[in-house]
């Protein structure tokens, strides 16, 4: 069990990893943001796994708190670049 | 062995990302790359058995650094600062490669020449830790064997906000710090910022009382505390206080104040700045951290704004 | 290698790199990210000498990795401050450089600035 | 009892990491940001989910239980807001500028 969640982390890892290429390509710095995103998200998932393949018991809070900051830079994207466009005020619509 | 291979891919992960920080063509990519890089560095804190960095690093290296920097760089958008004249010279570069090399190169000989057994304080801490009623020995440092550290980092702190708040033009001292905030109260962001901060609140809450028997403690806490507030502005559900409120700048020294307050009665009570005397010792950590953290949420907080800029209406 | 080598190693690069960074980039904001690899370097070989300190039943002599969680909060407000100063910087010349001659042409300062 | 507890953690956390490739290969191979996003919330809602499933399996107290569901839970909550606000953002800029 052990060596299995090890290696579903570490394959876990790799994926998320393999997805930062977006970083490196862009094109648009939205698609740069998500690439972060999925890193946080799977940066969560290998917390998680990490911490029942150990049995440190801690690594959850850590993944708590990750799950409560990770979204933030997307969200501080958002705003920042809402704000830079003058035409449309900074108001966000509903589709 | 998965181990092993686990901590190479990591490693080889967290390299790649830091050259793509250095070498990136726009600012805002790079930024991007920082931020990754610090949701690995979590990781590999973990790996390095240091759950309570691991904390830290998830909530600031995570969160505000990477809020921070986006909105910087998102501000800086299409002012790329690359006018011919200021692109550095060749033999700048050769300069500063020798010079990085080197650098690398005297670290990794010292890396490799680290003593065996390496010295240790962990069991001078282990045998004095049952005397502090604490029983995570990060908490015990921090606060009972080198309190001195963690008093000059809060006041560190206080006096960052202050240089920052300092940067207002003259017309704003004494405002409201930041941009206005607009925004649509019925948006997908004020949704956000209903439902997320009563969660935000309790695991804050959670990890600064947890810390002292297992991982977590007061800036954890207070920096989670912090971005739950700053969701809240991002949103335009609240607005930071005018930085001239009585209120506002007692509680940014009242932490501070407690925590010098105590150490001065550990000098009338055990004869020692920051002596605790026999048996007391947790209740006075107790009330260090619960002193510190409210003052630590706030300067944590505004210092996420940034200066006013807005003309004040004292 | 065990993970304090490996980690302690990769330290080692990345603090050439953040060096290499800070010297030659001349966006101020580079400049800053740069500083922080460096500063994520120190930690990180900080953090390895912690590990290998690992005795009494903990995973990690307390006493650096403590440290540590001082310096992570300060390098935090380290950056704020810069990131200030940078902004204050671009409100006022309208500009992002750190060069000589940069005020000498001040423009009209951008938008509610 | 356990055997098959473990057998079925194996399962959900498998799927849970299948889903991760997929949204990976999503955000690298569709061709525009929104179909990237729905890659990408796939990854985090489903990826996650799953594995958060297979772990709770696992789990020895009620406490450790909660902590996993609320990780879920969070990121169900700032993932979906943040991809409706890059969604928006995505559609604006293609229109606006």
């Amino acid at each position: 069990m052990v060596d299995f969640l090890l290696a579903a982390a570490g394959f876990v890892l790799l994926m998320v990893a393999l997805g930062l290429v977006r970083i490196l390509r862009g094109p648009g710095d939205a698609d740069r943001m998500m690439a972060a995103q999925l890193l946080g998200t799977g940066g969560i998932a290998v917390l998680l796994m990490l911490g029942a393949a150990t049995g440190v018991a801690a690594m959850v809070d850590v993944a708590l708190t990750l799950a409560l900051l990770a979204a933030f830079s997307s969200i501080a994207y958002v705003r920042a670049a809402d704000a830079a466009l003058p035409h449309e005020g900074g108001a966000e619509r509903d589709p | 062995m998965t181990g092993v291979l686990f901590n190479v891919a990591l490693a080889v992960l967290v390299l790649g990302l830091a050259v793509w920080t250095i070498i990136a063509r726009e600012a805002f990519a790079a930024v991007v790359g920082f931020i990754a890089y610090g949701l690995l560095l979590t990781l590999v804190w973990v790996q390095l058995q240091g759950i309570d960095v691991a904390l830290t690093e998830a909530a600031i290296g995570g969160g505000l650094t990477g809020v921070l920097l986006i909105g910087a760089a998102a501000r800086l958008r299409g002012i790329e600062a690359a006018p011919g004249a200021e692109r550095p010279r060749n033999s700048l570069y050769w300069m500063a490669g020798a010079v990085s090399a080197a650098v690398t190169a005297v670290l990794v000989i010292c890396v490799l020449a680290l003593p065996d057994p390496a010295p240790t304080l962990a069991h001078e801490v282990a045998l004095n830790i049952v005397d502090t009623g604490v029983a995570n020995p990060i908490t015990a440092v921090l606060l009972a064997f080198r309190p001195m550290d963690t008093l000059l980092e809060a006041i560190v702190l206080v006096f960052a906000l202050i240089g920052v708040w300092s940067l207002a033009p003259d017309d704003s001292w004494g405002g409201r710090p930041g941009p206005v905030q607009q925004s649509d109260p019925n948006g997908i962001l004020a949704y956000a910022a209903r439902i997320l901060p009563p969660l935000g609140i309790v695991i804050g809450i959670y990890i600064f009382w947890t810390g002292a028997d297992y991982p977590g403690g007061k800036f954890q806490g207070a920096t989670i505390l912090a971005a739950m507030w700053l969701l809240l502005m991002m949103a335009g559900l609240s607005e930071a206080p005018p930085i001239s409120r009585g209120w506002l700048r007692v509680g940014l020294v009242a932490g501070p104040l407690v925590f010098i307050a105590i150490g001065f009665i550990g000098v009338l009570t055990a004869g020692d700045f920051f002596g605790y005397p026999q048996g007391l010792a947790k209740p006075l950590i107790v009330a260090i951290e619960l002193a510190l953290m409210p003052s630590l949420t706030l300067v944590l907080g505004l210092l996420m704004v940034g200066a006013p800029q807005r003309v004040a209406k004292l | 290698m065990n993970a304090a080598t490996l980690f302690g190693l990769c330290a080692a690069a990345l603090a050439g790199l953040g060096l290499f960074g800070l010297i030659v980039n001349p966006h101020p904001l580079r400049k800053i990210l740069a500083f922080n690899v460096f500063g994520t370097a120190v930690f990180l070989l900080i953090g390895a000498i912690a590990r290998r300190g690992a005795a009494a039943g903990m995973g990690g002599d307390p006493v650096p990795q403590a440290l540590l969680i001082t310096g992570i909060v300060v390098a935090f407000s380290a950056t704020a401050i810069a990131v200030a100063l940078l902004l204050r910087l671009f409100d006022v010349t309208g500009r992002v450089s750190l060069a000589e001659d940069a005020t000498a042409d001040v423009q009209a300062p951008p938008g509610e600035a | 009892m356990s055997h098959v507890l473990d057998l079925l953690t194996v399962v959900a956390v498998a799927a849970g990491g299948f889903f991760f490739f997929a949204g990976t290969v999503g955000l690298l191979r569709f061709p525009d940001v929104l179909t990237r996003l729905h890659a990408l919330t796939k990854a985090d809602n489903l990826g996650l989910g799953l594995v958060v499933l297979g772990l709770l399996l696992q789990v020895d107290s009620v406490l450790a239980g909660l902590k996993l569901a609320c990780v879920w839970l969070l990121v169900l909550v700032s993932a979906g807001s943040v991809s409706q606000l890059i969604a928006c953002r995505a559609r604006r800029s293609a229109q606006g500028r």
